[in-house]
C-alpha cells in the first residue's frame, strides 16, 4: 500500500530544534509507520494550531501556554505529544549592561515578540523578586529580540531560547545573564508540543507518527553526527557556527518519550494562567491534553 | 422618413446667473441648409449643442417636426476637431461605427478621405496632420455617419479659400436634401450653401428673420444673387454687433 | 446619504452568512455579534489605540505625499537627478519590512518617528511615480509655448508642469490613502506598544479573534474615511480636470 | 549603457561606507563583501528560491493587472458595481496580512494559489485606482460625440474611454511593477517553504544577515529589472501620449 | 534695438521622408506685417515653428538680420488656443511673466483683454468660454509679451468678420513697427494687414515672389488696392493649387 501522508506544520522556521522530527525520517521511523510526512514551516507561529483546527493539516508544533488559550477561546485541539519537555525560554540581559541580578531590571527596558503571555511571565519573574510590572518598561520588538538587545535599544529580552540565542550572544562575544522563568516563580513548561484537531485524535496515522517521532529520538541519540550531516546536507543554509551549536545543545532537553503526558504539570500551568487571567474557564486537562497510546 | 425639420419653441439659456438667450423660436426647414451666423460668444454653438441633446436649456424644448425622437438622426461636427489620437485618420472616421458596435466600412471611409483631399494620409495619426487637415477628417468623420440632420459648428475654419471652395462644394453635394445647420463666421460661405440665414446677436441673444438666398447650393461665389446677399448679411452683422 | 449603509448592512450580512453557513470557524472569522461585543466592550482600549494609529496616518501620509511630490519634482526637474533618485525609489519599494525594521529601529528608535518612517515608505511611492508620469506627461504645445516665452525652467515645473499633473497626483493620492493604514500597521511592526497594529498583533497571539477583528473593523472605518475624504476633496480641488 | 554601472558602483560604495564608518553593527547591515560572499557561494540556493519568487511575481502580476484592470472597467462600467465594489477594493488595501494569511490558507492551501493571491492583492489596487481614474477622466468632448453617434456604452467604454486611460494605466502598472515583488513576498508570509521571501525571513529569524541581505540584492534586481522592462513596453506602447 | 529682419536660408524639411520644403530661402523685412498664405498641409505651420525654434528643419537656418540670437524676442501664437484649464482668462494672458518669474502686470493685462472685447470675463476659467472668446485671450497673451517679432498662425479664425475686422485694426495698431508673420486664409485679411503676401504651395512647397501692397495698415476693406490684391491673391492661389 502507498504510504499515508501526513501534514505537520512547524511552529517556525526548520531549525535544530526539529532534529527529531528529520531523525525520525533517516533512520526511516516513518517510511516503517507507513507514513509520508510533510513539514510545512510558516512564517507566523499564531497560525499553525487554527489550520490545524480547520483541518488543514494533522498536527502542528506549539507551545504549552498556547495551548490554554486556544482552548479557552473553544478551538477544538489536544496536545497529543512533546517534542521538547523542558522550558527553553529566558528572560536575557547583558552583562555589558550592568545587570547581574533580576532585580538590577527595575527601571529597564524589556522588549519582547508578541506572543500573548509574555506580561505575565515577566509580572511573575518580577513579583518573586519584589519588583513591579510598572518599575519596567515594555516594548514589543517583534521579532528582532537579538539585534534589539545588542544594539542596547533594550536592556533585557525575554523569549530568547538558551539552545539558541543565548549562545548567540556568547559567540558574539557577549555575556548573556540568563533568567529562567522556572527559577523565578513561574512553572515548569513544557517548551515544544505537538498539537492535534480533537476529530483526528484517533486517527492511526496520529499514533504511527507519535511512535515514529519516539525512534526518531533514539535514533538522534545513537548517531548524533550522522544525523546532523543528513540534516545540514537537506538544510545547507543551516550549516553554520550557530545552527551546529544549536545542535549540539538541545539533546538534553527532547522527550524521550513524546507522547507522554505529565498530567500535574499541565494542570499546574492551568492554574497559573487561570490565576493570571489568561484564560476564562476551568478547563479539565481532557479539555486540552490527552495521552495517545498505540 | 424623409429629414424632418427642426422646430424650437422657448428656448432660454443662462450660464451662471447670466442670460444668453431667453425665449428663443424658430423652425428650421427640413431638407435645407440652414446657416447661422453672429458674434462670437452671442450663443451659436450653445444653441447647436442643445439641438444636439447635449445641453439642458433653463427652458423651452427642441423638436424634430415629425415628431419622431431627434436623438440618433442627428449628426454632429463641434467646434474643436475632437480627433482621437490613438487612432488613424481612417478609424477616426469609422468612429461612429466603432462606437455602436457595426460593421464598419473601411472603402467609404477611404473614399470621404479622398474627397477631402486626404487620400494619402489614411493611416496618420492626427498628431502628424495640419490644423486644416484635422478638420477635414473631423468633417469625413460626419459625413461618415449619412444622418438626415446634421449640426455643423465653423466646419471650414481652418481651411485655405481654395480648399474651402472645393470642400464646401462637397458637403452641399452630400448634404443635399438634409437638414443641416451650420455655424459659419464666413458670409459668402453663409451665402453659397445656405437655403435661409440666420443671424443670432443681442444680449439676451435673439433672431432675425431670416435671408432666403434663391438657387440651388453650392452657388458661384460670383453669383449675383450670392454677392447681393453677402452685402445684405454685413449689413445686418454690423447693425446688430454694439459699438 | 443612506446608500452607505445599504452597502454596510450587506457586507455585514454577507460577512454573517459567511461565519454561520461558510464553513469558516469562528476563530478564523467570527461571528459579527462577537466582533460587535469585542468594539462594545473594548471601546476605549481600542479608541486610545486607533488614535495612536490615526496620528501615525495622519504623519506618515502627509510626510509621504509631501516627500512624493518633492522627490517627483526633483526627478521631473533634472534628469541628474532622475538618474540617480529614480532606481533608489524604485529599490525601496521592494524591501521588505523586516529588513528594513532593524535599521529603522537602530536609526530612529522605538518612538513614533520610525513608524511614522515605515508609513511613509509606503506612502510615498504611488505618490511620486503617479506625480511624476503626470509632470512628463505635459501638453507638447503649452511647452512649446513655454519655450517662445524664455520661460525658466524651474516656473516652467511650477506653474505649469505642476498643476497640469495635480490629476495625477490625485490618482498617486488616493492610492496612497488606501494603503496609508497599512503603511501604519507595517510601521507598527517595527515595534510598538500602542495602535491598532499592535492591538492585532496581541490579540492574534492572545487568541482573541473577535479583538483581532474588532481592531481590523476600526482600521477599515478609518480607511474607507480616508479614502472618501481625498476623494471629496480631489474632486473640490481639481474641479477643471475633466471626470472630476 | 554605462550608466547603470556608476550607479551600482556608487550604491556598493555607499553601501560599503555605511557598513565600515558609519556606525551599523554588522549583524544590521553586513558590509558589501560579506553578502558578495554569500551571494556567491549560496548562489544555487539564491537561484532557486529566485525561481519560485519570479514565477509568483510573474503570475500575481499578470493575475493582478488583469483583475484589477477588470474590476477598473466594472465600475467605470457600471455605477451600480460602483457604489459596491470601490468600497470592497478600498478595505481589501487595509487588511492586514496577518489577518489575512490564515483565511488564505484555509481557502486556498499551502500551495503557489494563496501566495499568488496575496501577490495579487499588493498588486491589482494600485492597476485598478489609476486606471479607474484614467476611466473617468475622458475628455468630455469625445463622450458628446459618443453621444450623438449613438454609441452603446460598452463600445464608448472600450474603444474610447479605455485607450484613453492607458496613460492612466501605465501610471498603474509602474507602480505595481514597483511593489509586486513586495508583494511576492507577502504572498510567502501565508507558509512557503521555498521563495526569496522565506529565505529573508528563515535568515532574519536565524540572525544571518549576509544571506539575508544577498536575498534582498536578487529582490531588487528582480525589481529594477522589472520596473525597467514595464517602463520601457508602456513607453513603447503609448508612443501618442504624450511625454511617453 | 529695432525689430530685426528675418533670414530664411536654404530650409529643407522632412517628415518621415516625405519633403515639405526643399531649399527655401526668404527674408522677412523688419518691422514690417508679412502675411503667409497657402494651401492647407504646405508646411505653414511648420514653417513657422521653425521660425519660432520649436522645430528644427533638416538643413538650412534662421536668423535675425542684426545677428543677435533671435530666441527671446519672438512671441508666437499657435493655431490652437493652447490656454491653461485652470488658470483664468487674465492669468493665462499674463502666463508668460509667470513662466519668467517676472512680476506680472495685470492692469495691462486686463486692458488688453477689454481691448478684445473680454472685459467682462476676466476670471472665467478657459472652459466656459466660446471658441472665438479663447481665440482672443491667446491673442492678447500674445501681445502681452509684447516682442519685437511677432508670429500668429491663423489668428482670427474663429471670430465673425465683424469682430474680425475690429481685432485686425487692434493687431495693426498695437503690432506697428514689429516684425510679423501672420499665417492666414484669408486673403482680405491678408491685404487688408500685410505689408507683404506670400504665397506657400507647390509639393514640395515653395514661395512665390512677394505681392506688395501700398499703404500703412489697416486698410480699409474697400479701399482700392485692397480689393485688386484680394483679386489678385486668389488668382495666384488658384493656379497654383492642384486642380
Ligand atoms: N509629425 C509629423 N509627421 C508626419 N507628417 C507631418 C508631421 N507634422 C506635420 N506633417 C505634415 O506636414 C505637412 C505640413 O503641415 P503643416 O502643419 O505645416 O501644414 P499647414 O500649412 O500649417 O496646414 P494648415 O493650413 O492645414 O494648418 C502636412 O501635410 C502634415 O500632414
Ligand atoms: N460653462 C459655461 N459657463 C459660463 N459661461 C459659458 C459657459 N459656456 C459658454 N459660456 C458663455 O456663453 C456664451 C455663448 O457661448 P458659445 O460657445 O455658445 O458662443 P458662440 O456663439 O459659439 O461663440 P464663438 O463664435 O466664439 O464660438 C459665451 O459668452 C460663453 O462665454
Ligand atoms: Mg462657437
Ligand atoms: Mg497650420
Amino acid at each position: 500500500a502507498s504510504a499515508q501522508s501526513f501534514t505537520l506544520i512547524l511552529d517556525w522556521f526548520i531549525n535544530p530544534d526539529h532534529a527529531p522530527l528529520f531523525a525520525a525520517k533517516y533512520c526511516g521511523a516513518f517510511a516503517r509507520a507507513g507514513l509520508d510526512v510533510k513539514l510545512i514551516a510558516p512564517t507566523d507561529p499564531d497560525v499553525p494550531p487554527r489550520l490545524v483546527a480547520a483541518g488543514q493539516a494533522d498536527a502542528c508544533l506549539s507551545y504549552q501556554p498556547q495551548l490554554y488559550l486556544l482552548v479557552d477561546q473553544g478551538l477544538p485541539l489536544r496536545r497529543t505529544g512533546t517534542l521538547i519537555d523542558k522550558p527553553l525560554n529566558t528572560l536575557t540581559a547583558l552583562k555589558q549592561s550592568g545587570i547581574t541580578k533580576l532585580a538590577d531590571l527595575k527601571g529597564r527596558k524589556i522588549g519582547y515578540s508578541v506572543a500573548g503571555v509574555e506580561t505575565v511571565l515577566i509580572g511573575t519573574m518580577l513579583k518573586s523578586v519584589g519588583l513591579q510590572l510598572s518599575d519596567v518598561t515594555l516594548v514589543n520588538v517583534n521579532f528582532n529580540l537579538v539585534t534589539a538587545l545588542q544594539s542596547r535599544e533594550v536592556d533585557a529580552v525575554i523569549g530568547t531560547f538558551r539552545t539558541y540565542e543565548d549562545i548567540q550572544l556568547a559567540q558574539a562575544g557577549l555575556e548573556p545573564v540568563i533568567f529562567a522563568p522556572e527559577d523565578y516563580g513561574v512553572p515548569q513548561a513544557d517548551e515544544l508540543i505537538l498539537l492535534s484537531a480533537e476529530s483526528k485524535l484517533k486517527a492511526p496515522a496520529l499514533a504511527g507518527f507519535l511512535g515514529a517521532l519516539r525512534e526518531g529520538v533514539a535514533a538522534l541519540e545513537a548517531e548524533p553526527e550522522k544525523m546532523l550531516a543528513l540534516f545540514l546536507k537537506d538544510n545547507p543554509s543551516l550549516n553554520d557556527k550557530l545552527d551546529i551549536a544549536s545542535w549540539h545543545a538541545l539533546p538534553p532537553y527532547f522527550a524521550r518519550d513524546p507522547a507522554a503526558l505529565d498530567a500535574a504539570r499541565y494542570t499546574k500551568y492551568r492554574d497559573f494562567m487561570r490565576a493570571a487571567g489568561l484564560i476564562k474557564k476551568d478547563l479539565p486537562l481532557s479539555a486540552y491534553a490527552v495521552q495517545i497510546t498505540a | 422618413m424623409p429629414p424632418p425639420g427642426i422646430v424650437i419653441e422657448g428656448l432660454c439659456l443662462r450660464y451662471a446667473g447670466e442670460s444668453i438667450f431667453e425665449n428663443l423660436s424658430v423652425t428650421l426647414p427640413g431638407g435645407r441648409f440652414s446657416a447661422l451666423l453672429g458674434p462670437s460668444g452671442v450663443g451659436k454653438t450653445s444653441l447647436l449643442r442643445i439641438i444636439a441633446g447635449l445641453e439642458a436649456p433653463a427652458a423651452g424644448r427642441v423638436y424634430a417636426e415629425d415628431n419622431a425622437p431627434l436623438a440618433g438622426r442627428v449628426a454632429y461636427m463641434a467646434q474643436q476637431d475632437l480627433l482621437l489620437p490613438w487612432a488613424s485618420a481612417l478609424n477616426n472616421v469609422m468612429l461612429g461605427a466603432t462606437l455602436r458596435g457595426e460593421a464598419r466600412d473601411p472603402q467609404r471611409a477611404e473614399a470621404l478621405l479622398h474627397r477631402v483631399g486626404l487620400g494619402h494620409r489614411l493611416r496618420a495619426l492626427p498628431a502628424t496632420l495640419s490644423g486644416g487637415e484635422r478638420q477635414r477628417v473631423a468633417l469625413a468623420r460626419t459625413l461618415y455617419e449619412e444622418r438626415p440632420v446634421v449640426l455643423m459648428d465653423e466646419p471650414f475654419s481652418a481651411l485655405d479659400a481654395i480648399s474651402r471652395a472645393r470642400i464646401q462644394e462637397l458637403a452641399a453635394e452630400l448634404l443635399d436634401q438634409r437638414t443641416v445647420l451650420l455655424i459659419t463666421h464666413d458670409p459668402l460661405e453663409a451665402c453659397r450653401l445656405g437655403h435661409s440665414l440666420w443671424v443670432l446677436a443681442g444680449n439676451p441673444a435673439t433672431l432675425g428673420s431670416p435671408l432666403t438666398v434663391p438657387g440651388a447650393p453650392p452657388r458661384a461665389p460670383d453669383n449675383n444673387s450670392v454677392l447681393h446677399m453677402q452685402g445684405e448679411l454685413l449689413r445686418r452683422l454690423a447693425a446688430l454687433s454694439p459699438a | 446619504m443612506i446608500r452607505p449603509f445599504i452597502t454596510l448592512a450587506g457586507f455585514i450580512a454577507l460577512w454573517w452568512a459567511m461565519a454561520a453557513y461558510g464553513g469558516v470557524p469562528p476563530y478564523m472569522l467570527p461571528s459579527p455579534q462577537a466582533v460587535g461585543a469585542a468594539l462594545w466592550t473594548q471601546r476605549e482600549y481600542l479608541a486610545t489605540n486607533a488614535g495612536v494609529t490615526l496620528a501615525e496616518i495622519a504623519i506618515g501620509l502627509t510626510g509621504g505625499t509631501i516627500l512624493g511630490a518633492l522627490a517627483a519634482l526633483g526627478v521631473a526637474a533634472s534628469p541628474v537627478l532622475q538618474r540617480w533618485l529614480l532606481p533608489v525609489l524604485v529599490l525601496s519599494q521592494a524591501i521588505p519590512v523586516f529588513a528594513l525594521a532593524p535599521l529603522m529601529v537602530l536609526w530612529l528608535g522605538f518612538g513614533l518617528t520610525s513608524k511614522v518612517a515605515m508609513a511613509m515608505l509606503v506612502i510615498f511611492f504611488p505618490v511620486t511615480a503617479n506625480f511624476l508620469d503626470g509632470l512628463r506627461r505635459t501638453e507638447a504645445g503649452w511647452l512649446d509655448l513655454a519655450r517662445t516665452m524664455n520661460a525658466k525652467p524651474l516656473y516652467v515645473l511650477l506653474r505649469l508642469r505642476l498643476p497640469a499633473a495635480l490629476p495625477a497626483l490625485g490618482s498617486g493620492l488616493r492610492v496612497a490613502a488606501a494603503v496609508a493604514p497599512i503603511g501604519a500597521i507595517l510601521g507598527e511592526w517595527v515595534g510598538a506598544s500602542s495602535g491598532l497594529g499592535y492591538v492585532m498583533l496581541n490579540a492574534n497571539a492572545r487568541i482573541q479573534p473577535d479583538l483581532m477583528f474588532a481592531a481590523l473593523v476600526v482600521l477599515m472605518a478609518i480607511a474607507i474615511g480616508l479614502y472618501v475624504a481625498v476623494d471629496k476633496t480631489l474632486r473640490r480641488l481639481l474641479r477643471w480636470a475633466p471626470g472630476s
